[in-house]
């Protein structure tokens, strides 16, 4: 043996300190924000109580306040199960068919994918505003409102490019990256003997894909989804461009073709600017943490998901 | 040409452009075992590989020259490779059963693929397969426990019994005994003799023992090259190459 | 028994469907990736085609000029992005990376399991509302608008990113590596390090990069707590500007010059990122991790 | 210009940043001045940032920023939380209505206060409603819905606008009110002025409310406003948005004083715009908590005054309007109470305006009705001993 | 004994709480080496991996009874097993290189990871195992070459180079040869024999005819318990039990 061999043993207790610290500094500052922002939304839940989850109305005007959550948190459940619709099976494809091309169309997919999914929220919110929202009123919402408004109350209300389908659609762009750049790495690191054995046995690519791929990465999936709804329910200002905005009652989703507004978008448009210490400010903040709230619906259902999905835990196969 | 079941012609393979089998052709007779042997490295895995494409999954690979199996060419383009596997089983060197997947359910994969629903079917299937692969009598009363718990030797003869459910025309196997004790590896061997019958049979394997036991030809491969291929008892005993003479004494010796 | 031939007719029945559905599969998956790169393609065009005339060194070096005229550039914006993007990465990349690895390690404790649904919790907080906590904890305590609150904030963002692709990845790897390096008696650190991490660092850089990326866009907290400013960095108690709030003002303004300057301080945030992904790659692949012979 | 009150030459300020924030309206003419002010003096950087007037005062109220601009004066609740705020009117701007209607491709619709509250309490609809087209019997009004656009992010802009039509329709104030952001529901909310802009450009039969410059950058379309005489209809323009805040400036209150619910919508002249509004630069008047160094107070108050003299010669490059000599005066009384720990930063009798400017307007009201004999002589006089005994005039 | 290199005693495992060895005691002499033979899923790889505590890292395995190594108990609480492992190669029934790593890095892993620097003794280290694990004249001109790109039997020869470079006082082989070919496993077989001068080797196999020719001691497994464990002559001459002259005959019969 040896004779310099380390015999400093400490370090492992040391490390396991250090990330044990680190693991439980994410502990703390959820705890202090879910705190704060309790204690900054007091005096809403004080003066509306559960009623200002189940109203509507919102009025900021001096005096004749009144606030009420329940538009902007049913506009953030359509916006983002719209967007993650649209989003997942996209990123999926995409993640699958860069890792079964050709080296050099898989390099830059990946440069393109890494690429978008760089772009900031803002640059993708004028982007839909000034390019994609033309065209989409032109040759999507005029047609179906056309065909269909007067009858589907889906597609009804004036296309104007700024509501809800829009919105929705330019999130779901933006997630697209995210969702398929974490799903490609997760793909990717498959063990090659799993898709060998499916390949053995006569799998056509997507067979492959179902027997081998799918089983051994759906929690890391799940996982690259969430992480993508994480982006969709938090964005803010590309929605905050292209939902239309609507406040109180008006907010409440009706048609796709309907302005509408988010938690996080209203948060956008009126924190700024609410006065310190007033009612609209607690309420602005309540929504806030409701947002919260929704957070841990999402992942409590996404953990029920994974556990009841979830059988390999760790590495592959165990010798 | 029509006794043979898979022709292997000019099978050269290219590992980032760096050749590690040249030109290598091999017949294999409808319903015969034979052996691949060889010192480790020299590529039998690769050559074994090429005979059900198994190469496209990896894209650093480039492999040239013909497979003809039942007189079709599986490297044309106009071919499905598909098609074929299904014909050809394979076991592999390190056993790869589906991890997240139970003992019964991995058996039956292949059957699921092809669209197999009738669940009498599929017990039978299970059974058969898991009996002809010795683990029946290991696993029987526990078979919807995940396939990654079992033993090595238990992994390796799951995925032999995997491969044989899909009912193949032809099995090859790499090393698949290796991991395996001396009562399992009989009963395997038995099971290849009993195959024989239906099967055209190709198999890699360090014990020379084994090779004379079961197999009808052998071929000898060396730094890639096909050094010697012929009738078992031949090669063993009169080979004609030093080489091959060299190596199979090398055991003996 | 399934017999032989039955076998054969059931597969020959069903195989054509099954290279109908893969096929259609296929399909679909080359349309996905064409129809997702249409609308991609397209921004990333509009941010070149529009950013690329307000390009030029006084751009890239001076304070802004006064707004609607032609001079003056975005030099502290870049600054601050760098800075800011620096900072938040000091903080964000260990905290995120050493919980990722308490994540894996205990990832059975009870504490783990809490830990990570909070982390989840985290990840899919508002940025808007990261703002405003930090706003509320740091610059009002403080009572200025600091770098430090903004890359305070940005660190929140990426350390749940971070912490996740970590664990994520170092699920990846196969036990047998971890085996490998017990049998040779390592210390657990070590295998979890330069065993274990070094194995999964595609998937840890992918996520650190993801966060980097995610944070170098951010606008609304920076809005919050860095405020913005038109001169360069000077001290830690002022505040600064960053490239998204430059972005964010300027598509606000009604000049078409202003405009020019909003997509030209897009292109040039796309350009940082990329330099930077591709600077930590290449680090990573050369320096840090493949140890010299 | 000259009130007497002269550049505090100062040998020993470091270089120092001066950083403010608030209102959007007024941030490129600020911006202009920070890019002019060096030349003025080196040695001080300003920087301002458009965060909206709420921001502003929200920065100003939590003492994170040195001054703050808004558009909106402090209401009584802010001005409790920030006690000693100076406003100091800054720059003058007016609110244009644009319109985006394709049969009339130029600007000069003409448009009433009540017509802009019906249409975006949703009574007006139509484009050729007869309560528009009897305004504007020369063209073809189309027959067409019109699509209100709004600010969707609180904005001193919609504050404005909305104070303008409650003023004019009883029933806008009742069912809408004036505030930063608006229960309206009827169109679309966009955010920004240049969300506005774009959208109005965009999309026919729009209409939408948008600060006079973004109108003027773009081009676009913009109705002529009634004024508040009903007498007229006015074109925003540098005159007439002049004249709105000349003929208001005797009812203004001093920087010192409440300025909760002062506006200069709707003000009262033939030529006046009634959609015009002052910014204000917002500070406290003692500088102590927010700056460092007394130095540095001096430095903040040179460029104030510089701001509200030399720096107005900056404005009409920028579609801003320069602020009328009167209000200068009423100005430069609040950079006069600019004090650091207790001390002013320019001495008393250099100024002898500001005693002029000391009398609260309260008083001048309360002389006003004692001339209209609205009250007696001994509350008159009541009225003057308050004033003595609680020092307020010497 | 003093005698005894290491002393396991009582070993018995739980996985999910079922008992997969009971009650197993063996003792093992300085350099000498013991083949451990059973069929598969009698629980070798499981005994073997208590010997150096590599069971710690399943939570759900349970491990009850001592391992002495050198008079101290490996399963006191106040041991630290690294100190232990560290005169405990092993190597595996799979064969584990790291996968981002060189085969030069893989080969001195153990040390520069325990923080040798010096750039002689890796250098030499790494020739010295190679050499001992008869790799080196095939990977000699090649060591910066990718550890995965090796085959399947380079690379298990790889990892019992790895395993040889830390200087072990004990090693322990799972299966190391059933992916090698008769060459290497001779040449593995000489190494074997070579290093049982300093060594105290441990090792599993299913080639009985192997374990007959290295093996001082041989110990039969089945269903988890001890069977027989004896001098290897006497164990595959005049075995006591009846299950074992069962096993060692179905492979000789
Ligand atoms: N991780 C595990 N979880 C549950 N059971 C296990 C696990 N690993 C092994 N077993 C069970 O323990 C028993 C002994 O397995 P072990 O791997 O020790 O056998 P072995 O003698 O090494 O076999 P082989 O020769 O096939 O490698 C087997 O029945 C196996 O099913
Ligand atoms: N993925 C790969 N990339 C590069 N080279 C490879 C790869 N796989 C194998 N090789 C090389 O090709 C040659 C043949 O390897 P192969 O695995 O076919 O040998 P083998 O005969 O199966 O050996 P063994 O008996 O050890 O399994 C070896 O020299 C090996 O280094
Ligand atoms: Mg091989
Ligand atoms: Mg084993």
């Amino acid at each position: 043996m040896y004779k310099n061999f380390r015999a400093n043993l400490i370090s492992d207790n040391t490390f396991k300190i250090i990330i044990t610290v680190s693991a439980i500094y994410i502990l703390i500052i959820v705890s202090l924000l879910i705190t704060k922002l309790f204690f900054e939304s007091y005096p809403i839940w004080h003066a509306n109580g559960l009623s200002f989850i189940v109203n509507s109305d919102w009025n900021t005007i001096e005096g004749r306040e009144s606030f009420g959550a329940l538009p902007y948190i049913l506009g953030t459940m359509i916006t983002s199960a719209i967007a993650m619709a649209i989003a997942i099976p996209f990123s999926i494809g995409i993640a699958m068919f860069v890792s079964y091309t050709p080296q050099k169309l898989h390099v830059f997919l990946n440069f393109i994918i890494d690429l978008l999914a760089s772009i900031p929220s803002i640059i993708y919110g004028l982007w839909g505003l000034i390019i994609f929202r033309p065209i989409f009123i032109k040759s999507v919402e005029i047609p179906i409102h056309d065909m269909l408004g007067k009858h589907v109350w889906l597609f009804s209300g004036i296309p104007m490019g700024l509501d809800i389908i829009t919105a929705s659609i330019v999130l779901s762009i933006m997630i697209i990256p995210t969702i398929s750049s974490v799903s490609r790495e997760i793909i990717k690191s498959v063990p090659i003997q799993q898709q060998e054995a499916a390949f053995m046995l006569g799998a056509t690519e997507w067979e492959i894909f179902k027997l081998a791929i799918f089983p051994y990465s759906k929690a890391g999936l799940v996982g690259a989804s969430i992480l993508g709804l994480g982006r969709a329910v938090g964005e803010t200002m590309a929605i905050t461009m292209l939902i239309g905005n609507a406040t109180g009652n008006f907010a409440l989703p009706k048609s796709l073709f309907q302005a509408g507004q988010t938690m996080s978008s209203i948060i956008a448009n009126e924190f700024i600017e609410a006065p310190p210490l007033s009612l609209h400010l607690s309420a602005l903040i309540g929504i806030g943490l409701i947002l919260l709230l929704f957070a841990i619906c999402i992942n409590i259902i996404a953990h029920i998901l994974v556990i009841r999905m979830l059988k390999v835990q760790e590495g592959s196969i165990n010798t | 040409m029509e006794s043979y079941k898979l022709i292997a012609e000019n099978i050269t393979v290219y590992y980032n452009n760096v050749k590690s089998i040249k030109n290598v052709t091999m017949k294999f007779k409808t319903n015969t075992v034979t052996s691949l042997i060889g010192p480790s490295g020299c590529g039998k895995t690769s050559f074994l590989r090429c005979l059900n494409r198994m190469h496209d999954m990896n894209k650093k690979v480039r492999v040239t020259g013909k497979v003809i199996i039942d007189g079709s060419n599986l490297y044309l383009d106009t071919v499905n490779p598909i098609l074929h596997r299904r014909k050809v089983g394979m076991v592999f060197q390190k056993p790869n059963p589906f991890p997240t997947m139970s003992i019964y359910d991995n058996v039956i994969a292949g059957l699921r693929l092809n669209g197999i629903k009738d669940k009498k079917i599929l017990d039978d299937a299970v059974q058969t397969s898991l009996k002809l692969a010795y683990l029946w009598d290991e696993v029987n009363d526990n078979l919807k426990q995940p396939a990654i718990e079992l033993s090595g030797g238990q992994q390796q003869r799951l995925c032999i019994a995997r491969a044989l459910a899909i009912k193949p025309e032809i099995i090859i196997m790499d090393e698949p005994s290796s991991a395996l004790d001396p009562v399992s590896t009989q009963k395997i061997e038995e099971t290849i003799m009993n195959l024989k019958k239906t099967l055209t049979i190709i198999i890699v394997t360090h014990n020379m023992q084994q090779a004379i036991r079961i197999s009808d030809y052998t071929a000898f491969m060396y730094l890639g090259k096909l050094i010697e291929f012929d009738e078992t008892k031949k090669l063993f005993t009169s080979p004609n190459h030093q080489l091959t003479a060299k190596y199979v004494k090398g055991f003996f010796g | 028994m399934i017999q032989k031939n039955e076998y054969e007719k059931q597969f020959y029945k069903n195989i054509r469907c099954r290279l109908i559905i893969n096929k259609i599969i296929n399909i679909c998956v080359i349309l996905a990736v064409v129809f997702a790169l249409i609308p991609l393609g397209s921004i990333i065009f509009e941010v070149f085609k529009n950013g690329i005339t307000a390009i030029s060194i006084e751009f890239l070096t001076e304070v802004p000029g006064a707004i609607g005229a032609k001079n003056g550039g975005i030099g502290p914006a870049i600054q601050g992005t760098l800075l800011i993007i620096l900072f938040s990465s000091l903080i964000g990349i260990p905290i995120g990376l050493f919980s990722g690895i308490f994540l894996y390690e205990f990832h059975d404790r009870k504490l783990a399991r809490i830990i990570r649904f909070v982390n989840d919790v985290f990840m899919e907080l508002p940025t808007i509302i990261i703002g405003i906590f930090t706003f509320l904890v740091i610059v009002l305590t403080l009572g200025y608008f600091t770098i430090l609150a903004g890359s305070f904030a940005l660190s929140l963002i990426m350390i749940p990113i971070i912490s996740k692709t970590t664990e994520e990845s170092l699920k990846m790897v196969p036990m047998a590596y971890k085996e490998a390096g017990t049998a040779l008696g390592l210390q657990n650190w070590i295998i979890s390090i330069k065993i274990i991490m070094v194995t999964a660092k595609k998937g840890i850089l992918n996520g650190i990069l993801l966060s980097v990326a995610r944070i170098s866009g951010e606008t609304a907290p920076l809005i919050m707590t860095t405020l913005g400013s038109s001169q360069f960095f000077h001290s830690f108690n002022s505040p600064i500007d960053s490239l998204p709030l430059r972005i964010w003002r300027f598509s606000l303004l009604p000049y078409d010059e202003a405009q020019t300057y909003g997509w030209g301080s897009a292109l040039v945030l796309i350009f940082i990122i990329i330099m930077i992904s591709i600077i930590i790659r290449y680090a990573f692949n050369t320096r840090l991790f493949k140890i010299k012979t | 210009y000259s009130y007497g009150f002269e550049k505090i030459q100062s040998n020993n300020i470091n270089k120092f940043q001066i950083n403010g924030a608030g209102a959007s309206f007024p941030f490129p003419l600020i911006d202009l001045w920070r890019t002019k002010y060096i030349n003025v003096n080196p040695e001080i950087n300003l920087n301002y940032q458009s965060i909206g007037s709420g921001g502003g005062i929200k920065q100003h109220i939590e003492k994170t920023i040195q001054f703050a601009a808004t558009d909106v004066p402090l209401t009584k609740n802010e001005a409790k939380l920030a006690p000693n705020t100076l406003h100091i009117p800054e720059t003058l701007g007016a609110i244009a209505v644009i319109y985006n209607i394709p049969e009339i491709p130029h600007k000069g619709l003409k448009l009433t206060g009540v017509n802009l509250a019906e249409i975006y309490m949703g009574e007006i609809t139509m484009w050729n409603d007869p309560k528009i087209k009897i305004h504007n019997l020369e063209v073809d009004l189309p027959n067409e819905q019109i699509i209100p656009i709004r600010r969707s992010d609180s904005s001193g802009t919609t504050f404005i606008f909305t104070d303008y039509l409650s003023k004019l329709s009883n029933e806008f104030y009742i069912k809408v009110g004036a505030g930063k952001s608006v229960p309206l529901g009827n169109g679309v909310a966009v955010i920004g002025n240049e969300g506005v802009t774009n959208i109005v450009e965009n999309t026919f039969y729009s209409i939408g409310y948008v600060e006079l410059a973004y109108a003027l950058q773009t081009n676009i379309s913009f109705a002529y406003i009634e004024n508040a005489d009903q007498t007229n209809f006015v074109e925003p323009t540098i005159d007439s948005i002049s004249s709105a805040a000349s003929m208001m400036a005797y009812d203004m209150p001093h920087a010192y004083e409440s300025w909760d619910g002062i506006t200069i919508t709707n003000s009262p002249g033939i030529e006046s715009y009634p959609l015009s509004s002052f910014t204000y630069l917002i500070i406290y008047d003692d500088l102590y908590d927010v700056i460092n160094s007394k130095e540095h107070a001096i430095g903040l108050a040179n460029l104030f005054y510089w701001m509200l003299t030399e720096g107005q010669n900056y404005s009409k490059s920028l579609f801003y309007v320069p602020l009328p000599e009167e209000i200068v005066k009423l100005s430069i009384t609040g950079i006069i109470n600019l004090k650091y720990d207790g001390e002013l930063l320019i001495n008393d009798a250099k100024s002898p305006h500001y005693v002029d400017y000391n009398v609260p307007i309260w008083v001048k009201h309360v002389a006003q009705w004692w001339i209209d004999d609205m009250i007696s002589d001994q509350e008159y006089i009541d009225n003057i001993n308050y004033l003595l005994t609680n020092k307020i005039i010497k």
